[in-house]
Parts: structure tokens; sequence; C-alpha cells
């Protein structure tokens, strides 16, 4: 992708981003044993490792800087992923009136 | 160019002696697209006439079925001519030749399985998709040639491990195609851990075929082939393989997660409180019957497109080719294939209207499923309207592939009442529906695909499949095919419930005189029809399986690399086409359909010609 | 006629092949976890709390593991940035440092597992429950195997708590670790927490042991670049470098569903 | 005209209320489905006669110029958007939410248990209401998880394989199953719904004619599928249905 000067500049940023990566795990750690009532638990732990992996993917991964086409292809499965998820999670949460479950 | 209009046989022993291969090198263990996707070929046609002959099995213990009615208690018929032989392979499951509900469970889920997976599908995508692809493209070979034939490979095995799930003890799986939880998991046998197996390797199979194709279409392209130059049927197999590519994995997910279930204890989909006669005391509940659904059919549903778009791309290129003029509303076709492929993705759950759906998803699954009806209207609209003004020729080929349009257009039409949940609701798991689905996939996918056999043979092997025993392939499938499929609209509307050993004969008016809503004996009596029917139907395979391999030897030689007149590019090959496919790279300058252009000298301008 | 764009990008979509293929492959792999994950959102909810025996695991071994995979993923980006600057030495010890990593992982993967197979939970007939060892650390007893070893009763080690102590009433929370000696006409079922324990130890030794296959593959392929396949760096460093890349791309992705797997089998 | 097509479509008997806007849903998109299939038929045979090769040796390039299509695709798109809205997405609220059956204040209310390969019942009884259930309590013995120590459970009905139900009375059924997944279909009165294990679904039917209607199991669910045909479903007059309810007070019923 790149010439061999800007790789060059690259590596610094490699170590930085592990660094933060690991400080980050270490972050979700700790703000699991605080109580902030369950919810925000769930939520504070899932955006930090939606940080981090957004950290991989974007400079580990290069994605920052890749091509349309590579693009295209996660645009789309990000979408179908989504749909996957919330409309089956939504079909749990839709049954009819007086439905009972367990 | 010129020096492939005038016949060049042979071309491929010429090409290759000087590195030759031996035998395993070149046919079995070859990373050649075009040996591959004749592998994908015969294995996948041999398991087409399999799953035939397993329902061929069912159809007469159905028609028999239906005789119990009317005499009280079961008289069970030993199945003719292979009843006992299926006793000594199968064991007590067909004691006395008979078939019993657990063999025809089997059978069931077996022919659905085999059909959709190891036939239909690896005859579409993995054989015409491997062969014709990459020479429309104007490609040397797929991107991944040694992944080409992993995929071949896991393919097969999966074949051979459905296949063996017959013979062991309680036999192949009898949860249907669909294998709802806790069904599947409830038989005792391990019939279910085989498919569960045989699908996991499938599912790799096309994944690797899918990452191929795509990767090959984006890659591979030759200089001038834009995507608005693509054939399409090379859109068509576009579209699939991503549909492949994502909607597979959910269900190898949720095939691991039986699997725990099956053989480790799990309760992935097995609620609290289940009773089986204390036979499952000892799991923990707390799963769900209701997940397994809704990841099969993320699946199931992108598959039946899986099943339809590549027949479409075949029976396009065919008629353009035979009405020796372009498509009409070729930007159409395309968008319209990306758009069913994207909405695919989102209807899933018109399958499971009645597994407890409220009004809101419910009002969503059938908003979706009727927009993506639209598309499917576009498309068969264009191939229609591509027919006038042409001059058609009536060839094997094209007759195929004009009867896919109203066999397609009846079997889609029936899906509508079935995407509305309320007439669902009458029309759920009756015959109506294994008639729709059958409208689309045997006289519709299956024609186109014969279609197909019959226009690409020439290229494959230089030499014409005999035209007479063609059309009498054609004329008998064709009736043959409406009379086993057509009555079944009128069994199913009449509340006949699908997989049913006997044929829905418990339920008929002569077992039960009392009750209001039974079955009347006219619509038992049809099953005597739909099984001469089917065995006609076979009988009408005869002459196209004994032309296509004599043909090969002994067809009528081509006059020419491109019989057909066509302007695609596999027609500007050699015949067949030598590894490496082009003797010099191709250049493409025009559109996939240049036929009859105005002021040219011939009816016809290949792609690449200036 | 070759196939063209092995090495080289092609020009109008700016890639080589392997690349659209490995991104190609990922995008399925995401709609595989992305099932994964559901089924899991939706057991969790599913599931009573008394049923959900999160809090068993690890964490201080989860999180160094985490760490771990972190920094594999650190070396495999270096290794590569390495072949970019013409380094090759730099880049053997980085795939080296990688594929330490991965085996690493795996074996403390393996101990958390045979922690799971000889720690049990026991539901008596009575409504009570306990969770402990049975004397001697047996793997993946169950009420039906000890029975057909003939014997009658087990010898049982409890717990001081029981992972669902505060949500349900009737079990046994006195602060030490209590011997019993349980009949089995009192045992109701008997589990060790593997996967059929409940859906939550179903759910978490699928993800967690389909994850590691994935690690598995991945050390071998790069163990592979690191080895045997690295002397095509000699002949064809272009389509060498780029084979680390994909190779890279893969483990970043086993990487970053880790990250995903550790904080929400781990700690929610 | 109804008539004629339930009769060109070969519909069965119908006997209850909430089956009627089925029935008719079925019959609009069904004239769609001719509309289109008569009309492209009828088409696609003229085009194959008049542009034969003996009949047209030279091809047009271009083809139709007109846009004649589009208005087709139009209309068909208009005509589903248009059942979509005003006829199925309300229907299906109507029949899959029972809390909005007309007159529920008078409804009825049963639960069914399906199991390999039968059915089961239970009446709420004279007080009108069920004692408490637990998912937890499902055995063999006691399909309905009744928990014994609610008071409300004393005067419950449990039946097998036949019910009987008044005429002209909307009729609630919660569905369950013991084993795997059935489903509760009848086919004269419209209601079908999947008895699904872990689940209790409610759905809901009113029958305008008296008689004996045959209960189907319309899901694939073992070697006995074909078999659960046992199911009766009895419809009377109230009173008879009172004397039945009265003679199976307190009778036990054994569940294998
Ligand atoms: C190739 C396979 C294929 C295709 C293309 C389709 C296409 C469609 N299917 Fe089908 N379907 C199946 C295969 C397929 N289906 C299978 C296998 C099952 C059963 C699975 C199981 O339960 O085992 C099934 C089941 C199924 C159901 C579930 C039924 C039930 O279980 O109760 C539903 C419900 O919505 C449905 C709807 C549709 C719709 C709306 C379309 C639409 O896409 C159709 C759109 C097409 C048209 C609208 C035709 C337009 C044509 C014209 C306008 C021209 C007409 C002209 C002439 C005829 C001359 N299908
Ligand atoms: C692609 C899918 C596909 C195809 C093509 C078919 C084809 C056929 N199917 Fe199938 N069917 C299913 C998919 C398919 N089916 C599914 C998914 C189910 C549901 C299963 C379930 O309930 O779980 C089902 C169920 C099903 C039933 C319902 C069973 C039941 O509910 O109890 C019936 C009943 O008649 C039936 C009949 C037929 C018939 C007569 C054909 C015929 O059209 C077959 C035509 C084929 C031939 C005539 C063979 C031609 C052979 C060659 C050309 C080979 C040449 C060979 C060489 C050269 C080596 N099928
Ligand atoms: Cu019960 Cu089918
Ligand atoms: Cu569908």
């Amino acid at each position: 992708m790149s010439d061999h000067s800007d790789v060059a500049k690259h590596v610094r940023g490699y170590l930085i981003i592990g660094g933060t990566l690991i400080i980050g795990t270490v972050l979700t750690v700790l703000a699991s044993y605080i109580d902030l009532g369950h919810h925000w638990n769930i939520i504070l732990a899932l955006v930090i490792a939606t940080a981090k992996a957004s950290l991989v993917a974007l400079f580990f991964m290069h994605l920052i800087s890749e091509k349309q086409m590579i693009y295209t292809v996660l645009a789309f499965t990000a979408f179908f992923f989504i749909g996957l998820m919330f409309i089956t999670i939504a079909a749990y949460n839709d049954f009819p009136a007086l439905t009972t479950t367990r | 160019m010129q020096a492939t209009t005038h016949t060049t046989p042979h071309t491929g022993a010429h090409d290759v002696h000087h590195h030759e291969p031996g035998f395993w090198q070149k046919y079995i263990f070859s990373t050649d697209h075009k040996v591959i996707g004749i592998q994908y070929g015969i294995t996948a046609l041999s398991f087409l006439l399999f799953g035939f002959f397993l329902m061929l099995c069912m159809r007469w213990s159905i028609a028999e079925g239906t005789k119990m009615a009317a005499t009280a208690g079961y008289m069970a018929q030993p199945i003719p001519i292979v009843g006992g032989l299926l006793e000594a392979l199968l064991g007590d499951v067909a004691k006395g030749g008979v078939m019993s509900p657990d063999l025809y469970n089997s059978f069931g889920a077996m022919h659905g399985t085999i059909m959709v997976f190891l036939a239909i599908v690896p005859l579409a995508f993995g054989a015409f998709g491997n062969y014709v692809v990459p020479l429309q493209i104007g490609a040397p070979d797929m991107a991944f040639p040694r992944v080409n034939m992993a995929s071949y490979q896991f393919y097969f095995l999966g074949g051979i491990v459905m296949f063996v799930s017959f013979f062991i003890p309680g036999g192949a799986a009898q949860a249907g195609w669909t294998s709802y939880s806790p069904l599947a998991t409830t038989i005792p046998t391990h019939g279910q851990a085989f498919w569960l197996v045989g699908m996991v390797l499938l599912i790799t199979s096309s994944l690797l075929g899918a990452v191929n194709f795509i990767a090959t279409i984006i890659q591979l392209r030759a200089p001038g082939m834009t995507w608005f130059r693509l054939p399409f049927f090379v859109w068509a197999q576009f579209v699939t393989g991503f549909l492949l590519l994502l909607a597979f994995p959910p269900l190898e997910a949720a095939g691991v997660m039986q699997l725990m279930d099956n053989l480790f204890g799990t309760s992935f989909f097995l609620p609290t409180g289940l009773a089986v006669g204390g036979k499952l005391a000892d799991v923990s509940g707390g799963g769900s019957p209701l997940l397994w659904q809704h990841l099969f059919w993320f699946l199931g549903h992108p598959e039946v497109y899986v099943l339809i778009l590549p027949a479409m791309g075949i029976v396009a290129e065919i008629i353009s080719n035979n009405t020796r003029k372009p498509l009409w509303g070729y930007k159409s076709l395309v968008f319209s294939a990306l758009a069913i492929g994207f909405i695919s993705f989102i209807v899933w759950a018109h399958h499971m209207y009645l597994t407890g759906m409220g009004t809101k998803i419910s009002a969503f699954f059938q908003t979706t499923t009727m927009i993506i009806s639209i598309p499917s209207v576009i498309i068969l609209t264009c191939l229609f309207i591509s027919l006038w003004g042409g001059s058609i020729r009536f060839n094997t080929p094209m007759l195929f592939a004009l009867a896919f349009l109203p066999m397609f257009g009846i079997g889609g039409l029936t899906g509508l009442p079935l995407g509305f949940a309320a007439a669902d609701l009458h029309l759920h798991d009756t015959y109506y529906v294994i008639a729709h689905f059958h409208y689309v996939v045997a006289p519709g996918t299956i024609f186109a695909l014969l279609a197909g056999i019959y226009y690409w043979f020439p290229k494959m092997t230089g030499r014409m499949m005999s035209e007479f025993w063609g059309r009498v392939h054609f004329w008998g499938s064709f009736i043959f095919m409406n009379v086993v499929f057509q009555p079944m609209f009128a069994q199913g509307m009449a509340g006949m419930i699908r997989r049913m050993a006997d044929g829905g004969a418990n339920y008929s008016m002569a077992k039960n005189p009392g009750a209001i809503g039974g079955l009347s004996q006219a619509m038992l009596d049809w099953h005597t029809v739909i099984l001469w029917g089917a065995v006609g139907l076979g009988l009408c395979q005869i002459p196209f399986i004994i032309n296509l391999f004599y043909s090969i030897k002994n067809g009528k030689k081509v006059n020419s690399d491109n019989p057909w007149e066509a302007t695609t590019l596999e027609w500007q090959t050699p015949t067949p086409p030598p590894h490496g496919n082009f003797a010099h790279a191709p250049t493409v300058h025009r559109d996939p359909y240049d036929y009859s252009l105005p002021g040219a000298a011939k009816d016809f301008t290949p792609q690449n010609q200036a | 006629m070759e196939i063209p764009y092995t090495s080289q990008p092609r020009p109008d979509t700016g890639i080589y092949n392997a690349k659209v293929g490995i991104w190609l492959f990922l995008a399925s792999e995401v709609m595989l976890f992305g099932a994964l994950f559901s089924s899991y959102i939706l057991l969790r909810v599913g599931a009573q709390v008394e049923n959900w025996p999160h809090g068993l695991l690890n964490i201080p071994i989860g999180t160094f593991n985490t760490a771990v995979l972190i920094i594999s993923s650190v070396t495999v980006v270096m290794a590569w940035a390495s072949l970019k600057m013409k380094k090759f030495g730099h880049f053997k010890i980085y795939q080296a440092i990688t594929v330490v990593c991965a085996l690493a992982f795996l074996c403390i993967k393996s101990f958390e597992y045979h922690d799971k197979f000889v720690h049990y939970e026991v539901w008596k007939t009575d409504g009570t429950r306990m969770t402990g060892h049975i004397e001697g650390n047996p793997m993946f007893l169950t009420k039906a195997k000890v029975a057909a070893k003939g014997e009658d009763k087990i010898k049982f080690i409890a717990d001081p708590h029981h992972y669902a102590e505060s949500k349900m009433a009737g079990r046994d929370h006195s602060g030490e670790h209590k011997h019993y000696e349980i009949p089995l006409a009192e045992i109701k079922r008997l589990s060790a927490f593997v996967p059929a324990h409940s859906t939550y130890f179903a759910i978490y030794f699928t993800l967690t042991a389909l994850h590691a296959l994935h690690v598995l593959g991945g050390a071998i392929v790069i163990g592979f670049l690191f080895g045997p396949g690295s002397k095509m760096w000699f002949t064809d460093p272009e389509r060498f470098t780029n084979r680390v890349e994909v190779s890279g791309l893969f483990w970043h992705f086993v990487d970053l569903v880790w990250i995903f797997l550790f904080p929400v089998l781990y700690l929610l | 005209m109804m008539e004629f097509f339930e009769k060109l479509l070969g519909m069965p008997v119908l006997a209850s209320e909430n089956g009627r806007p089925v029935d008719d849903l079925i019959i609009y998109i069904h004239w769609l489905m001719i509309a289109l299939f008569v009309g492209w038929a009828g088409y696609f045979v003229y085009t194959l006669w008049r542009f034969h090769a003996k009949r047209n040796p030279k091809a047009d390039h271009v083809g139709v110029r007109s846009h004649a299509s589009n208005y087709i695709e139009v209309i068909v798109a208009g005509v589903e958007v248009f059942l979509l809205a005003f006829v199925a997405i309300p229907l299906w609220a109507k029949s899959s939410d029972v809390t909005t059956v007309p007159n529920s204040k008078d409804a009825l209310t049963i639960q069914v248990v399906a199991q390999q390969f039968d059915w089961h019942f239970r009446y709420a009884g004279k007080d009108g209401e069920f004692g408490k259930q637990d998912m937890n309590m499902v055995t063999d013995a006691n399909l309905f998880g009744v928990r014994p120590d609610d008071p409300k459970g004393a005067d419950d009905v449990q039946v097998s394989t036949q019910i009987h139900v008044p005429v002209n009375r909307p009729i609630i059924l919660h569905i369950s199953s013991k084993d795997v997944i059935h489903s509760f279909k009848v086919i004269a009165l419209r209601v079908t719904q999947d008895a699904i294990p872990g689940m209790r679904i409610p759905t809901w039917f009113k029958a305008t004619k008296e008689g004996t209607y045959q209960i189907n199991c319309a899901q694939l669910c073992g070697n006995g599928h074909y078999a659960m045909s046992r199911g009766m479903l009895v419809v009377e007059s109230q009173e008879a249905f009172d004397k039945w309810l009265a003679s199976k007070q307190g009778a036990a019923t054994s569940f294998e």
C-alpha cells in the first residue's frame, strides 16, 4: 500500500496503539468492579470494547486508508449483521399479546 | 481473433502436451476451473438423480398410503423393484420393502437437503459458475485455483457424509431439511449429527467458492470489461456469491450449536420444561427453539435466491442469443438482481408467521416480502419483452429457457399469497407451499440448468447434443413436470398438510366420516396421478442421459468455435478451451449482447471485436 | 495466460487478489461470530438470573490472555512493517514472538477449561443448590455416571458462596468450605461447569472453542510463513510481504473478536 | 363472485367468522395473480408465434420502444401495497392479537398442550380462572405445570384428544407443546398456530356451525406426525357444552 518511508512513520503509531489497547483492557476490568448499575456497566464495557476494536481495525488492519471496494463489502456486511441481530431481537420483543415464554 | 472463428479442435491437447500432467493431476486434483466445473457438474447431476429416486419411493408410498383410507387398516405395500434392495441396505426401517414413516421422514429430509445443497446449488453455482464465468470475463482461471479445488473437495466430502448417513443404524436425518429443534435433537438416532457435519462441510465449500467467485469477478475482468459490459449471467453469479458468503455463516453457527445440543447435551434450542418421556431429564433447558428457526431461515431465504439467480442468468444468455437481439432493459435486470440480493437478507421470517409473531414484526416481514417480489417481476417482464422484435430460433436450449419463464412465473406468483401472514395462515405447511417452491426450483431452475447444459455442451466438448432427443426430453419433461406439481396447488388449497407419510389419508373423510374438513377422496386420488407423472418425468430423463454421454464422443462436430454465433467471450476461445483459456488476452470493446447491430456485417458482433 | 494481480494491485480497484480474498473471508467470519453473539444475547435475556452462572471465570487470567493476544497483534503488524522496510531479520524476531504468544494463549485457555471441568454444581431434590468440587477432582461426572460406577453418594467440598446467592433463596452460605456426603437419592442433577451445565457455559465454550480454533489456524499459517514459507522472501519479496499482510489481517480479526469476547463472557 | 372464486380455487368449507376475511384476502391476491398470468401468458404465446424466425428472419436491435411495462410493474406494486396496508396487516393484527377479540368479555379461554402424538386441553372450570402454572414444574404427569398449591386450580378441567366448544362464541386458545413443535390447525375454522415448547401462544376463533371438526397437526413432529389425527373439536350449543363440561368435572386425566 505505501512505500518504506511512511511505513517507518507508522511504526511508532503501532506501538502507541498497542499500549492504548492494553490500557483499555485494564480499564474494562476496573470498570467492571465499580457498580454503576447493571445497564451502565454493560454499556461502558461495550463502548470500551468497541473503541479498542476500532483501533485494531483502523490502524492494524489499515482500514483508515483502504480502497473503495473493501469499504463497500464491509458496509454491506455490517448492514446484514445489524439486520440479523436487531430484527431477531425485535422479533423476541414482539410476540402476540398474552404470549408467555418460559 | 479471426483465427478462432474457424474450428480449432483439440487445441486443449496441443496446449498442454509440453508439461503433460498425469491422469490424477489432470482430472481429479486439477486446479483448472473448467475441469473443476465439470467435476461439480457430474457429481451434482448424480445427486440430482439420487434426490429424485428418493422422491419416487416417497411418492409411491404416498399413493399406496391413500389406499388405506378406503379399506380400514394399514395395508402396507412393498415398494416395487427397489423395495427388496432398500430392505437389504437399510434394514428394519424398510422391513419387507415397505416404507416406514421413519424412512419416509429421512427420505423427505434428505430429498430436500440433497436437492438444494448437493444438486442444484453445486450445479448452478459450482458447475456453470466455474466453467463459464472466467471465460465470459476473459480471465485465464479463477483468482485462487487451489482454493477452488479445495471447494470442490469439501463439497464432495460433504456429499459422502450425507450419503453415508443413510446406512448408519436408524438411518439419515428425519427432521426435515429445516431440522427444527427440539425434534432434531429428540430423535434418538445419529442421522442428525451426520447431517450437521455434512452441512458444515458443504457450507465451508460454498464459502471458499463464494470468496473465489467474487474475487475473480472483481479482479480478473479482461481489459475493457467494465461492470456494465458484464454478461447478465456473470452479474447473477456475482450476487449469488455474496448471498452464499454472508448468509451461510449464521447457519454454520446454528449447525455447530445444534451439534452441541445433540452430542454434548447443551440446551441452545431446548426450552425449560421440556418433557419427552424423561429422555431430556438431564438438560439444563433455558434455550429457544425459535432461535434455530431464525438462524436457519436467515440462510434459508437467501438460499432460495441462490437457487434462482444463476438460472435467470442462464436463461437471459440463451434468450438473447436465440432471439438474435440484446436483452431488453439490461440495466434494470442488473439492478433488480442486486436488489433481490440485498432485500433477500431481510425477509426470512416470512417462513415463521405462525410461530407466534406480533403485528409489528409481521408487518415488517410482509412488507419486505412484497418489496422483494417487485424486482422478480421486473426481471421476468424484461425477459418477456426481450422476445418482442426478435427472430426466435427454437432449438433445445431455447425451448428449455422459454419454458422457464411461465414456470417460474407460476411459482413466483403463488409465492405472493404465502407472503401475506393472514393468507399463509391457511396455506402454511400445506402442499400449496410444496407446489409453490417446486414450480420455481424444478420446472424453473432445473429447466434453466438443462438449457445451460445443451447450450454450453458444444463449448465443453466440441460436439453438439442430438437436437431430436433434446426435443423429446423437453416436451416430456415439460408435460410431466406440470402433471406432477399442478395438482398439488389444489391439494394444498384443500388443506392437505405436507410431510405426511400417508399423503394425508389419516385426515381423509373416509377415515373420519363424522368430521368436517377432512380430505375428499378426489384430493387423495391425485396422488396416483402425481406418482405416474413423476415416473413419466423420470423416464423422460433417459434420452437426456444417453444423449449427454453419447454425444461426448459421437455427437456431430461443431463447425466453428462459436456454433450459436454468440457475442460473449466464452465463444471466442478455442474449443474446448485450453489450460489458460485464451490464446492471447482478449480486450473488450462493446456491450455483451450486440446482436443484429444495424449496419453490421453479421447479425452478431463479439464483445472483443473493435 | 497467467493469473494477473497476484502481487501487483489491479489498477482500477487498487488491490491485489489475495487482499480481496481475505477481506471477503473476514466478512463471512463477521457473520459467523455475529450469529453467535446474537444467540448469546437472546439466551442471556431469556435466562432466569439464577441459571446464568457468570462470575465464575478467572478475570486476572482472562485479562492476561487478552494482553497476550494484543501483544501478538502488535508484533504481527511490526513483522509486516519490517518486511516493508526490507528488514528480514526483524520480521523473523517479531513473528517468532507472535507464534509464542499464540501458543501461550492456547495453553492458558486449556488450563481455564480444565478448572471448569472439575468444578461442579449439585441441584438437590429439596431445591437447594451448591457449587464445589468432588473429592479426587474427577472430570465430567454426572448423576448417571456416578450411579453407573455403582456408588450411591458423592463426597462434595462446597464453595463458601453460590454464584446466584443474592438472587435465590434456600442455598448454603456459611463462610468456609464445608465437606458433605450427598447420597445420590438427594441429588436431582449433578453437572460440572461443562457446556451442558447451562446455556451460559454452552455459549461460553462454543464461542471460546471456535475462537481457539481460529487462533490455532492463524498460528499454523504464521508459523509456516515464519519457517519454510519465508524462503519466498528471496524469490518474490513483493508477494511474500503480501502473504504476511494477509495472514496478519486474519490475525488481527481473531484478536478483535477476543476483544469483544473477553468483557462479554468474563465481566458482564 | 366470491363463491365462484372459492369454487374455482377449491377452498375447503368455511365454518367460522374469523375465517371470512382470510378467504377474502386469498381470493383478492389470486385475482392479481390470475390477471398477471393470463395477461403475460397471452402475450407470451403471441410473441412466440409472431416472432418465430420463419416469420421474422431479421431481428430488431432495439425491440420494444414504449414503456408500457413500467406501468404494469407500477400497477402490480400498487395492488400489493393496497393489499398490505388495507387488508393483510390489519387482518393479521386482528387474528394474532387476542386482546382485541370482538366482545371478548364472553370469550372462553382454553389451554392446549400438544405432545407426540396427541392433544391435551385445560378449561378454567366454574370459577373461570386457571390455577397458577410454572414451566419448571412440567413433567409427564403434569403437562400444564400446574402449581398444586393454588386453590384456583382445584376446579380446572383437563381432557385429552377431544374438546367441546360452544358455537357463536369467541374461543381463545393458549397453545403450547410438551415435547417438540406441533401446529394446531382446524382447516374449516381457518385457525392455525404452531405449538412451541417453552412458549404459550394465544390465538382465537369463532365457530358458526355446529359439528365435529378435524384437528390437524400441521408441523412435522416425528414419525407419528402423519397419524396425529385423533384430535377432534366439537362445536355445540351452549347448553350441550355446559353439560359436557360438568360431566368432565374432576374426572382425572392421565397423560400417557
Ligand atoms: C428458487 C426458490 C424460490 C423462489 C424464487 C421463491 C420466491 C418467492 N417465495 Fe418462496 N419458497 C421457496 C423457494 C422459493 N421461493 C422454498 C424452498 C420454500 C419452502 C421452504 C420450506 O418450508 O421447506 C418457500 C416458501 C415460501 C414462503 C413460506 C411459506 C410457508 O411456509 O408458509 C413464502 C412466504 O412468504 C414464500 C414467498 C415467496 C415470494 C413472495 C417469492 C417472490 O420472490 C416471488 C416473486 C416472483 C413473482 C411475483 C413472479 C412474477 C412473474 C410475473 C409477473 C409474470 C407472470 C407471467 C406468467 C406466469 C406467464 N416462499
Ligand atoms: C432444489 C430443490 C428441489 C428440487 C429440484 C426438487 C425436485 C422435486 N421434488 Fe422436492 N423438495 C425440496 C426441494 C426440491 N425438490 C424441498 C426443500 C422439499 C421439502 C423437504 C422437507 O419437507 O423437509 C421437497 C419436498 C418434496 C415433496 C414433499 C414431500 C412431503 O412434504 O412429504 C415432494 C412431493 O412430491 C417433492 C417432489 C419433488 C419432485 C417430483 C421433484 C422433481 O422435480 C425432480 C426432478 C428431477 C429429475 C427428474 C431428475 C433429473 C435427473 C437428471 C437430469 C440427472 C441426469 C444424471 C446424470 C447425467 C448423471 N419434493
Ligand atoms: Cu404433531 Cu405433527
Ligand atoms: Cu422465503
